[in-house]
């Protein structure tokens, strides 16, 4: 192996993860800030300037805290599932670019391989909430993995619509496609069953399902005490950071901002324009029943995707270039 | 009225109580319930129902509405060395937490209740804290 | 018969899902207080619920017996903190029907803004919790900001913002600040009804809201008369009682207003009768600082008071249903029997059969409707 | 013998770490509402626009205990609910406080001689902080945060187990104001 290649990678993973860790805490922040001026509040602002140093202690407080492990918790899995939670999220990251060509791995399957990874991360959640023996965190569980079960499918045949317009699987190539008219405007009912479900697979508001705390006191994670409670928080960033990066890629144009000439910058801002989005969300809806959004999904979501591919493969087929 | 207070009462062998500022029923025990039964066949809904220490005996004292303005009093009187008396749970479902309230504070057993538990305070607390004869730790000192 | 084949009926006995106890409760962020539901589950439906109540038990009814009828409003105002003046009426009423007390014309007038107001505060507090409990965290620090501002005004004119002490047998503590009263019309006439207008645009237009809420629990007049159920949730289920108007106390025969109700019996509908009567109350207490009479406020009454020999019991149409007060007296400075008939009492009552079949989603939003006070429920 | 007095020794790197780990805790006391009775709606009333307590880093109530640093009392405890509330402490991890707000659970307040009541929420917790009031008001509970969020920026780790209360008084002294005016005077939006 070529030592030099394997070094910038190395360093690049360590890269990714400091960005990784960066975004937590910027999202941390920006959440509390936001959500606290939509309640005309002002929000963290004793904490460094405008409270900016406010997930700072919020992780060295939960570095200290006691590490509590329930007696009857199932210990292997308790410590196990908030890092299954979190490794696929970092996995998705290594090939989602930042510019052309500029990720850790530019595959030609990226699209495949980061819907792989998001597989994964319920598996975690299950995982956390299963460990703990509570019973809510369990009741939190069974709802996780039906509802992104559920949210999958729409999701991927939305993605299979982007496939069949881009004709690539590598996310650079679907970017690039959209050099002049985004996917947003080609495929709107996409851009919306794609922005719906993926704000399910985060376990965003209105569909926080899993950790719905007037319900299920927090859900699967009642259990997790300091760090390990940190890392659950981590996890759930991260996989909001990738879903918003994929809401950004397939649909957004990515780097792209016609006329202007493409920059990483227009990428990392709508990056952070989607999540603000999402924590809008948060700051306005009530939050859905259990069975109708799994009625949502299963009723209506997957015929809508199913009629959105349909109707991409007919305009693809007939006009050129779509 | 839409009630006649005087014939419901020489129905159930009881007599009404004009002295208050309410009218009053006041029947025997036995027939506490079937009192309750007739009126609730008339269309009285009822309000509250709750007890009154009176030393030797315990009130049981019903609040009923004959008709949106219209408030009866039911009362029956049980002594202190038997203090049962028919749940009013079949007649009104609603009963069910006013008597184990009562229960609760006085000891009143009502026969034909469902679930005659203590609900205000714990299963091992002992004693019936609105009985007069139960007596608050200062008291306790003070005397 | 293939149900007889051992293996088949171990299958079958195999095949029953286990339904599990979820104990939620006491110490629980949407219990509205120390609450505790024991709910038999079968997945997330609910089979059976038991209410265990009691976890804020102070014995209030027995402390009252130690107290002088004055020393009382204290207890009074602690038993539903959310709707105090309310309470505080109640009382009076029943002490002044005891004792024969007449109340000056102006201390109806002002009882009758204060109770209205509270009633405003106390739908505020309710219309919050609901959205907490729906999974919103905004509708509750929306609820406060009105709430505040008539919390400013119950600060100005009675000293405390939660527990006033103000009304007294045969009146009120003491005359209102004009200023004060005009402040409070400005802000009732045209503020309060713009924020109610944006709890509209942000809950009740909904489509999440009206999905959770629609047919949820529906409970029609012969249950609710049978459960003991009173006020807005009564009032929901197409009743038109209202004690406001069948034994017409305060000034409310002189006021301008009607009675809310809904004919559909579900927790959308108890959820539309206390948001129009957040209106209607609004509307009351602008009515009242409007017409009311300049005058005295409080009679003379011994300070120390001994009712005569006798027992009364009021009925009165608190924000959560109806409140009555059953005193007894002996002829002492101290109630000999000291009742209170809470509304929450008997309207959580009914929680079990309102529940029995919903999910657990549903249960907080069927919950949430009833508008309980614990510190009311356990007195 | 060695080890405990390199201990007692100021050490650099642990005192710096001691200083980073006690400005962490001070900025996020997060809280954990066993809400009761009439004190919890003055709490709740602290979440809100007017007092925003999330602007020292407190907005957060988790609902598991597991997860929070400070449990609030804000009520009686009754002789039901006492194990309840001792449950609830044990259920939190360490470092934690507890503040018990308004007079019944500081004393019992106007219950205090009922049949059903514990005599104030000492003698069943270690209270670290005594907010009085009946009820409180929040400018009252703000300032006992602000006291114990510079108590728990001054306590090293060594001395967590020997903690004096904290008694905020029930009278309004001017700097106590001042104090908190300062806070919540520079967002003045309702």
């Amino acid at each position: 192996m070529n030592a030099r290649i394997f070094l910038t990678q190395l360093l690049g993973a360590l890269g990714l993860i400091v960005i990784l860790g960066f975004n937590v805490i910027i999202m941390d922040w920006w959440e509390r800030k936001l959500v606290g001026h939509i309640h005309r509040r002002p929000g963290p602002m004793h904490t460094g300037w405008h409270g900016i140093l406010q997930p700072f202690a919020d992780m060295l407080k939960m570095l200290s805290k006691e590490d509590i492990v329930p007696d009857r918790a199932d210990r292997l899995f308790f410590w196990l599932g908030p890092a299954v939670a979190v490794v696929p999220a970092f996995m998705a990251l290594a090939v989602l670019p930042l510019a052309p060509g500029f990720a850790l791995a530019d595959i030609g399957n990226g699209l495949f391989f980061v819907f792989a990874m998001q597989t994964i991360m319920p598996f975690g959640y299950t995982l956390i909430g299963w460990s703990g023996h509570n019973k809510w965190s369990l009741v939190g569980a069974l709802r996780s993995a039906a509802q992104l079960i559920s949210y999958e499918i729409p999701m991927l045949i939305v993605a299979l619509g982007i496939l069949l317009a881009a004709g690539s699987a590598r996310l650079t190539d679907i970017v690039n496609a959209q050099s002049t008219v985004w996917y947003a405007v080609k495929q709107p009912i996409g851009l919306l069953i794609f922005f719906i479900t993926a704000v399910a697979e985060m376990n965003r508001s209105p569909f926080d399902m899993p950790e719905a705390e007037s319900e299920l006191v927090a859900g699967i994670h009642t259990e997790y005490a300091g760090m390990k409670f940190g890392l659950v928080m981590m996890a759930e960033y991260t996989a909001m950071l990738v879903g918003s990066w994929m809401i950004v890629l397939l649909f957004l144009g990515g780097w792209h901002l016609w006329p202007l000439p493409p920059s990483p910058v227009w990428l990392v801002l709508k990056l952070y324009l989607v999540q603000s989005g999402i924590i809008w969300l948060r700051g306005t809806y009530l939050r859905l029943r259990v069975d109708t959004m799994m009625e949502m999904s299963w009723k209506y979501l997957i015929p809508a995707s199913l009629a959105n591919l349909m109707l991409v493969g007919v305009l693809a087929t007939t006009f050129k270039g779509f | 009225m839409t009630v006649d207070l005087e014939a419901v009462a020489a129905a159930h062998s009881g007599r009404v109580d004009r002295e208050g500022l309410d009218p009053a029923i006041v029947v025997p025990r036995e027939t506490w319930r079937q009192l309750a039964q007739a009126l609730s066949e008339a269309g009285v809904w009822f309000s509250d129902l709750t007890c009154v220490d009176r030393g030797e005996t315990v009130e049981v004292v019903a609040q009923v509405c004959a008709s949106a303005s219209e408030q009866i009093t039911l009362k029956t009187v049980l002594p202190n060395r038997d203090l049962t008396v028919d749940s009013l749970w079949p007649v009104w479902p609603g009963m069910d937490w006013l008597e184990r309230e009562a229960y609760d504070m006085f000891g009143v057993s009502f026969v034909g209740h469902p679930d005659l538990t203590r609900i205000l305070m714990f299963d091992g607390f002992e004693g019936y804290p609105l009985r007069k004869s139960f007596l608050l730790e200062t008291e306790e000192k003070a005397s | 018969m293939i149900e007889d084949h051992p293996r088949v009926g171990r299958l079958q006995k195999d095949a029953v899902t286990e339904s599990i106890v979820l104990n939620m409760g006491p110490q629980h962020p949407s219990m509205h207080g120390v609450f505790h539901m024991q709910l038999e589950l079968s997945g997330e439906t609910i089979l059976a619920a038991r209410p265990v109540i009691g976890y804020l038990h102070r014995g209030i009814e027995k402390l009252a017996e130690h107290r002088t009828y004055a020393q009382c409003m204290v207890l009074v105002d602690r038993l539903d903190y959310i709707s105090q003046y309310c309470n505080e009426w109640a009382y009076c009423r029943a002490i002044e029907r005891l004792a024969r007390i007449e109340v000056p014309e102006r201390a109806e007038w002002l009882r009758t803004m204060y109770a209205e107001l509270v009633r405003v505060t106390s739908h505020l507090m309710w219309f919050g919790s609901v959205g907490l409990d729906l999974g919103g965290w905004t509708p509750v620090i929306y609820a406060f900001i009105p709430r505040e501002r008539i919390f400013d005004f119950f600060e100005a004119t009675t000293g405390s913002r939660l527990m006033p002490n103000y009304l007294r047998f045969g009146g009120v503590k003491e005359d209102v600040d004009p200023a004060e009263m005009e402040a409070l019309h400005a802000y009732l006439a045209k503020d309060l009804i713009d924020a109610l207008d944006e709890f509209d645009g942000l809950v009740t237009g909904n489509e999440i809201f009206l999905s959770r809420q629609r047919g949820l629990a529906p409970m029609t007049v012969d249950q609710a008369h049978a459960w003991g159920v009173t006020g807005p949730m009564l009032r929901a289920c197409g009743s038109t009682r209202d004690l406001r108007i069948d034994t017409p106390y305060g000034v409310y025969d002189r006021l301008d207003w009607e009675s809310c109700t809904d004919t559909r019996g579900d927790a959308l509908a108890r959820y539309s009768v206390r948001m129009r009567e957040m209106r209607e109350s609004a509307k009351m207490a602008l009515q009242c600082i409007e017409r009311m009479p300049a005058g005295e406020v409080r009679t003379k009454v011994a300070r120390v008071l001994r009712p005569p020999e006798g027992e009364v019991y009021v009925r009165h149409e608190s924000t959560r249903g109806e409140l009555g007060f059953h005193i007894v007296s002996d002829g002492s400075p101290k109630p000999y029997r000291f009742r209170v008939r809470s509304p929450a009492f008997m309207n959580v009552s009914s929680l079990p059969h309102l529940c029995a079949g919903a999910k657990i989603s549903e249960f907080f939003a069927i919950f949430g409707g009833i508008d309980n006070v614990m510190a009311e429920i356990d007195r | 013998m060695g080890l405990i007095e390199n201990a007692e020794r100021p050490n650099f790197i642990l005192t710096t770490i001691d200083t980073l780990l006690r400005w962490g805790r001070s900025h996020s006391l997060w809280w954990c509402n066993a809400g009761s009775a009439c004190c919890s709606l003055e709490f709740a009333a602290m979440g809100g626009a007017r007092y925003d307590m999330d602007r020292i880093g407190s907005g957060l109530v988790r609902a598991s205990p597991r997860q929070s640093d400070v449990l609030l009392i804000p009520g009686p405890i009754t002789k039901k609910m006492a194990p309840i509330f001792v449950r609830v402490y044990n259920q939190m991890p360490d470092p934690k406080w507890v503040i018990a707000m308004g007079s019944c659970a500081i004393s019992g307040g106007a219950f205090r001689e009922s049949y059903s009541m514990t005599r104030g929420a000492d003698t069943v917790l270690p209270v670290d902080v005594y907010v009085p009031g009946c009820p409180v008001r929040p400018e009252a509970l703000f300032y006992g945060l602000l006291k114990l969020r510079a108590r728990v920026r001054g306590t090293s780790n060594i001395g967590l187990a020997h903690r004096e209360p904290i008694y905020v008084p029930p009278d309004l002294p001017p700097e106590w104001e001042a104090e908190v005016r300062e806070f919540l005077g520079e967002h003045e939006a309702c």
